[in-house]
């Protein structure tokens, strides 16, 4: 299932871990954790967009995978039977995995209503897949207290749905544990983020998305030692990468190495990003304190999080953008979206303009989802890289 | 009084001659740019075929793209209706064709009578199949009938994933300028399969039924008719001359009228 | 200082030699199903032409769909940057550049000395390229480098519904049955595929000079039905197809000296209209603006001045550029008349007639 | 970005419709209704046309916002997907605001009716509004195009979030963004709300919909009395007329007309062959080329699960916004806009029972994600009660999208395939 990341293990890489976190992608979903989990009697979903609260799940023993489609660019045709071709490749892809059987392990899926394509992979999957349990949140798109009471409420329902479905009530204890399991990922995530801001950064893009692929297919606990290992590793590595240009990958979803990786063979070095896959995932802390119950903190936080394009104002996603382009000394932006992404279509001339404002290039480029950056996109990029050399001059 | 049915499609257009049930005299030659004038042609052609000339009194009902360009015929007829009309004739078990064709790929889905139950062509961006594979063998300079042996030889493919033909044909450029090059015979077979899984996709969308029956031009590159095997998970019947099928439901449909006009 | 850019492009492959930055070879061939072979071919005929052999060659640059591939290229630099600095090299004014590829169109944007400032490609629609106009060609059986001027005899042209190159084809079939005229039917895709041009270009910006590169700038019908959307009369160069060879190798010979070569230039006047080329280069880095040949033209279309570097050099008076057909017979004809002409009289032999 | 505004696409609407009904007021057999159809359109553009020198409030939404509460106020309502249709519908040409679209840099892959209004604004066709307002009821396109419209033309804006499914919180919720969407309005406008105003609307709503529900009755009578695209006027009615007077007076004539010719045995084409039902929008620019067609086949629509078919429940003048709120869940579009569950699906089976359909044509917009993803779930539902769907590839106002040809070739096919059975 995993093509790309096979073809990754054939560089030999520089961290021992890295190859560990690779090998889950390239087993998942057959990954051992998983099968363990499963024959364990443990419970199994899947959740697909990053406004589904993961630790609820977590609180209640299920473990949280995120729902992904084929590692690769491919032929879609139960998803274009089923979810027609305008619709984003990402959903028919993931589809078509479920049509597939591939996803038949899972327990119960969860998601938001966060944008049509989401959506309708759910009205979908109910309809021809079927999972034993099946949760949709309405996810607000503003950030307003009303917004803040309804979201909330809506993670009440869940927990209370999950709650029913198990037949056990879901511990304030179990969640402050499961909230600090997730926060430690995310802390130790932006620990790693962290490196990449220095001048050489001693890990690539490509190796960052094997990671954060793996985060999402792994028990966070295995996780968080792993990458913690890692971090040791490249501490006392003294490893150091170079590129023609400091680049920023922003847009739709994308979990495929091989493309960062084809912009970093061309001297491109990608040394962060806006993805729903990555920062826009480990984004934010829970904040516990001074917050009545967990689930409320939790519900906070979601809601709060890094933006995805689909909530308003749109400037909230636009700032931490360009927040990030600072940070981490960016010289030119990337826009990967996939086709019929509409939100970040419809975002990406205002983007584009707040960019240019402080002298950012955009490369704008649509993509299926999965793709591996070859042929045309390949030119672009080139292209993109020369132009940001000779602006340099 | 002879049934006589023309299918006039973007490429070739075929004649088929009936008496009573047994196909008289059939024809496929190059469609020109003025379908009267290849109708013409291609009956004349087929009425010498089976002794007859213009003189006999005929019945002749048109269908294909063409149909409604033409003088000589008494009715016109889609090529849904024609193609689920043939293919019951020569195969009454089948319940599927795929109509592989030179601009578009259409399957039609039958009932127990054998009419249309449903079709689906291609959607916007994934049209012309027998001509994608005609330039993508002008492009990998591959004589056509070659191209379906080497895919056979393939072990793996390349993808091809892009619906709209003409993107494909740059797909397959870039295959060829990539560092390293795909071999020739992956390509062809990911030519291939991105056809089959186009077909797929049009088949799914209104639900895959025993036996499926390919038609065609297309039908004839058996290297693509075994992917589409594959894919299928099962074996497709093919008639002898599966270019004719739909010129033969017309003949059909033209001897039913005939009757009816008798009664 | 000897070196080579080479173009394989999705459709068609070309090389050029360039000597002390003047063309000494060039070639144009198919680009085949197997690209390292073509770039051997090209390059091998270029060095026929220039009687050289490849360790003649200092510095190499590819570009194009095949620049990966070129085995004896030094560096492949991709063919948007190319096509911006080769066109700055015939014409130093273009701001904008539309280059219309076999598989895919272009809007550049740059600056004066030829470096990319924004680019934007044709999205996953081949409307508008080289392999639509291919396709509408074969549906009206005319040859490809006839269309264009087909297309300027149709008095109504037919509007059509779409670009798409597959559902264009359809349509255009559907037209011939009705029996439309071929003429009409081209005016209305030319119509259609210069509108599409267009919208690629306003997604950059438009400013002048405006120029034209590739394969289907020389199809007249489309430059003409260009020139009346854009409404900028684009700059031409005589061989449209070279652009992103000449590019590469002055970024070969960029690599090789690390000068910017702005200085040392060839320069075109001139333009190309139905009737033919009409471009007369002179090669700056020979000429010392001696004025022998401003004496020697009968046309009087020559004067010496000074260049951007203060340099003096001839050039083709302002007014004369956009009339050289009528003033100029031609090097033919001119020689023949006159023993004494421009190119018998300049003794560094700096000047060319393309007709 | 450009104030310069050049209504003549606007005027061309205003002028197609004048000379409609001056056609119509010529022909004796004319429907009443339908030149109090015209007649209405006419007044919706021209008041938007005048808007300007009169000195009134323009507040341009999106489809599915509620207009009541911009009507109550006393404001210029302008649909803005409606007047990017009607520019399809009446001038047949929107090339150059899709193509103004496409400069902005909006990709091809948002839906036409939404580029096209910002290519639209870009050029000025649309006039510069006071407010813009939108929801995203009922697509992410509706949720995303507010912004870039309110930086084109620098105007406020104000957006109202649609919660996506139907419970006690979400009601809650909407009308807590229509509150907070009234004191934005009072603000910018420094008009007050009429809330007594506002409650007869929604009593008119109320009525309005009664009304479109008498009128589908009398529309399942064999043969049908409504010509096939006939339901595009009660949809734009909705749209344009919410609880307004014109909206009632013309749904009473129709309604009386129909049932007259219920009355009379009469249909609205002579002895019907194919009773369809149309799911989702035809294509503006072949509108007058579908009903030539449904004449010359004499097959006509005869519901419309999602545009006609309005589900269960009544406003309450007593409580306006709230029933401004429930409106929104009982619109015919909420049932395939929210979470497709089976009062979803049950309602397309019911409708092709009641309403004897002999077959189903969905139009499936490209740019439309939402309406192709169900294609095939509807196809399968449609199929196992044995009524045949066709999927016409199309789009809503891009005439480029299906030309003629296209259209009436698998149209041809589709009749021959009802035919044959």
């Amino acid at each position: 299932m995993s093509v790309a990341s096979d073809i990754l293990q054939g560089d030999n890489s520089k961290f021992h871990m890295l190859d560990r976190f690779r090998e889950i992608n390239s087993t998942f979903p057959k990954t051992s954790q998983l099968l363990d989990y499963k024959r364990s009697g443990k419970k199994v979903f899947g959740w697909l967009c990053t406004y589904s609260p993961e630790e609820i799940m977590h609180a209640a023993g299920i473990l949280p995978i995120r729902i992904t489609g084929y590692s690769q660019e491919t032929e879609l045709d139960d998803g274009n039977a089923y979810l027609y071709v305008n619709n984003c490749s990402f959903s028919r892809s993931c589809l078509q995995l479920g049509l597939r059987g591939e996803y038949n392990f899972l327990d119960g899926v969860v998601g938001g209503s966060t944008c049509d394509g989401a959506r309708r992979l759910f009205d979908l999957w109910r309809y021809y897949i079927g999972t034993p349990f099946h949760h949709v949140l309405t996810v607000p798109r503003k950030y307003t207290e009303k917004a803040h009471e309804l979201y909330y409420r809506e993670v009440v329902k869940f927990t209370e749905h999950l709650e029913e479905f198990l037949g056990f009530k879901i511990t304030d204890e179990a969640l402050c544990q499961s909230i600090m399991l997730y926060n430690e990922s995310r802390k130790l995530l932006r620990d790693l983020y962290d490196l990449r801001k220095l001048d050489n950064p001693p890990i690539t893009g490509a190796e960052t998305m094997e990671i954060l692929n793996a985060s999402f297919h792994m028990p966070k606990e295995i996780f968080n030692e792993w990458l913690k290992e890692l971090l040791r590793e490249i501490s006392v590595s003294g490893e150091r990468n170079s590129g023609r240009a400091r680049i920023m990958l922003i847009g739709s979803v994308l979990t495929n190495p091989e493309f960062v990786k084809s912009i970093e063979d061309q001297g491109g070095l990608v040394v962060t990003d806006e993805l729903c896959t990555s920062t826009r995932y480990w984004g934010d802390p829970v904040v516990l304190e001074g917050t009545a119950s967990p689930i409320r903190a939790i519900a906070r936080r979601y809601l709060n999080n890094f933006p995805c394009a689909r909530m308003f104002p749109s400037d909230e996603r636009f700032n931490r953008i360009i927040e990030f382009v600072h940070d981490f000394k960016v010289d030119g932006v990337i826009s990967q979206i996939v086709r019929y992404c509409v939100p970040y279509c419809h975002d990406l001339p205002l983007l584009t303009k707040r960019l240019n404002n402080i002298d950012v290039p955009v490369l704008a480029l649509d993509v299926e989802y999965g793709t591996s950056g070859s042929g045309q996109i390949q030119t672009r990029v080139q292209a993109f890289l020369e132009m940001l050399e000779a602006k340099r001059k | 009084m002879k049934a006589l049915g023309i299918d006039i499609g973007s490429l070739t257009t075929k004649v088929v001659i009936l008496e009573n049930g047994s196909i008289l005299s059939s024809i496929i030659i190059a469609s020109g740019d003025e379908p009267e004038s290849s109708a013409e042609e291609a009956v004349e052609k087929a009425l010498n075929q089976a002794g007859l000339s213009f003189n006999d009194d005929l019945y002749i009902v048109s269908t294909g793209v063409g149909r409604k360009s033409i003088s000589l015929s008494q009715q016109q007829k889609a090529i849904t209706t024609c193609l689920a009309r043939g293919i019951n004739h020569l195969l009454p078990s089948a319940r599927m064709v795929i109509d592989m064709g030179a601009e578009s790929s259409t399957v039609v889905r039958l009932n127990e009578r054998g009419r249309v139950k449903d079709w689906a062509n291609h959607d916007k961006c994934a049209a012309g199949t027998g001509i994608f594979l005609q330039q993508m063998a002008k492009l990998m300079q591959v004589p056509l009938e070659e191209m379906s042996k080497l895919s056979l030889k393939a072990e793996s493919r390349a993808d091809i994933t892009s619906t709209c033909a003409v993107f494909a044909e740059s797909e397959v450029i870039s295959h060829v300028h990539r560092n390293p090059p795909t071999p020739k015979e992956e390509i062809v077979a990911g030519i291939n399969y991105s056809v089959v899984s186009r077909i797929m996709a049009l088949s799914k969308r209104i639900g895959i039924v025993k036996d499926v029956a390919v038609t065609g031009g297309v039908a004839l590159n058996s290297g693509l008719v075994y992917i589409l095997e594959r894919e299928m998970g099962f074996g497709v019947l093919m008639p002898d001359m599966p270019q004719i099928i739909a010129a033969l439901g017309a003949a059909i449909i033209a001897r039913e009228n005939i009757e009816k006009d008798l009664s | 200082m000897i070196i080579a850019g080479i173009d394989i492009g999705s459709r068609a492959a070309k090389a050029v030699i360039l000597k002390d930055s003047s063309i000494l070879s060039s070639v144009i061939r198919d680009t085949g199903p197997e690209s390292v072979k073509t770039s051997y071919m090209v390059i091998g005929e270029a060095l026929r032409d220039a009687r050289l052999t490849l360790d003649d060659i200092q510095y190499t640059v590819a570009t194009g769909y095949g620049r990966v591939l070129v085995p004896f290229a030094n560096e492949n630099i991709s063919e948007i940057s190319c096509h911006a600095r080769g066109i700055n090299w015939y014409f130093p004014s273009v701001k904008t550049i539309l280059d219309m590829g076999g598989q895919d169109c272009k809007a550049i944007n740059c600056d004066g000395g030829g470096r990319v400032t924004n680019f934007v490609m044709n999205d996953k629609c081949a409307g508008g390229t080289g392999r639509f106009l291919e396709m509408i060609a074969e549906v009206l059986n005319i040859p490809l480098e006839e269309i264009g001027d087909v297309s300027l005899e149709s008095k109504n042209a037919i509007p059509f519904n779409t670009i798409c190159a597959v559902f264009a084809k359809s349509e255009a079939i559907v037209y011939l049955r009705k029996g439309a005229a071929k003429s009409d039917i081209l005016a209305g895709l030319h119509e259609a595929i210069a509108i599409r041009s267009l919208n690629l270009l306003k997604r950059g910006r438009i400013e002048r000079d405006f120029s034209i590169t590739g394969g289907i700038s020389k199809n007249k019908g489309l430059v003409r039905k260009l020139t009346e959307k854009v409404g900028l009369e684009p700059l031409l160069c005589e061989d449209p197809q070279l652009v992103g060879a000449i590019g590469a190798a002055l970024f070969a010979q960029e690599r090789l000296t690390g000068a910017d070569i702005q200085t040392t230039k060839i320069h075109q006047y001139g333009y190309s209209d139905a009737s033919g080329d009409y471009f007369i280069t002179i090669d700056t880095g020979l000429c010392d603006g001696c004025g022998d040949c401003v004496k020697a033209c009968p046309a009087e279309i020559f004067v010496v001045d000074k260049d951007d570097s203060g340099q003096p050099g001839v050039r083709v008076k302002e007014e004369a550029r956009k009339k050289l057909a009528f003033l100029c017979p031609g090097f033919q004809f001119c020689s023949q008349k006159n023993t004494v002409n421009c190119h018998s009289i300049c003794p560094k032999d700096a000047i060319k007639h393309s007709w | 970005m450009t104030e310069a505004v050049n209504t003549n696409k606007i005027k061309a609407i205003v002028s197609a419709c004048r000379i409609i009904s001056r056609m119509n007021r010529a022909r004796p057999d004319v429907r009443k209704s339908e030149m109090l159809y015209y007649q209405m359109l006419n007044n919706y553009f021209t008041r938007l046309l005048n808007a300007r020198q009169n000195g009134d409030f323009i507040a341009a939404h999106t489809v599915f916002f509620p207009a009541e509460l911009i009507y109550a106020m006393d404001m210029v309502p302008m649909h803005t997907e409606t007047t990017t249709w009607m520019i399809s519908l009446f001038t047949g040409e929107c090339t150059d605001i899709l193509a103004a679209g496409a400069e902005l840099g909006l990709a091809s892959e948002i839906c036409t009716p939404h580029r096209g209004l910002a290519g639209a604004f870009a050029l000025g066709t649309l006039p510069r509004p006071d407010v813009m307002l939108w929801s995203n009821m009922v697509c992410d396109n509706t949720a995303k195009s507010g912004e870039l419209i309110m930086e084109m033309t620098k105007c406020p804006g104000f957006f109202i979030d649609h919660p996506f499914k139907d419970s006690e919180d979400e009601r809650k919720y909407l009308v807590g963004e229509m509150e907070d969407m009234v004191h934005f309005l009072e603000e910018k406008s420094h008009r007050k709300m009429d809330w007594s105003k506002l409650s007869e609307i929604v009593a008119r709503m109320d009525r309005q919909i009664e009304l479109v529900r008498e009128i589908n009755e009398l529309r399942k009578a064999v043969p049908t009395p409504f010509h096939s695209q006939g339901f595009l006027e009660l949809v734009s009615v909705d749209y344009l007329f919410p609880g307004q007077p014109e909206a009632i007076e013309y749904l009473e004539t129709l309604r009386q007309e129909l049932s007259d010719m219920v009355k009379e045995g009469k249909g609205a084409v002579p002895d019907e062959r194919f009773r369809l039902m149309s799911l989702f929008i035809p294509p503006m620019y072949l509108m007058s080329f579908l009903e030539k067609i449904s004449q010359e086949y004499r097959a006509l629509s005869v519901v419309e699960p999602f545009f006609t078919y309005w589900g269960e429940g009544e406003l309450d003048p007593g409580k306006p916004l709230e029933s401004v709120a429930k409106k929104s869940y009982m619109l015919p579009e909420m049932r395939m806009y929210g979470p497709m569950d089976e009062r979803a699906l049950t309602s397309i089976v019911d409708c092709a029972k009641q309403y004897k359909v002999d077959g189903a044509i969905y139009y499936a917009d490209v740019g439309c994600r939402h309406t192709c993803a169900t294609i095939k779930l509807f196809k399968d539902v449609l199929n196992e009660i044995d009524v045949p769907v066709l999927t016409l590839d199309c789009d809503v106002v891009d005439p480029t999208a299906t030309s003629e040809e296209e259209v009436r070739e698998k149209l041809e096919q589709f009749f021959e395939l009802l035919e044959d059975r």
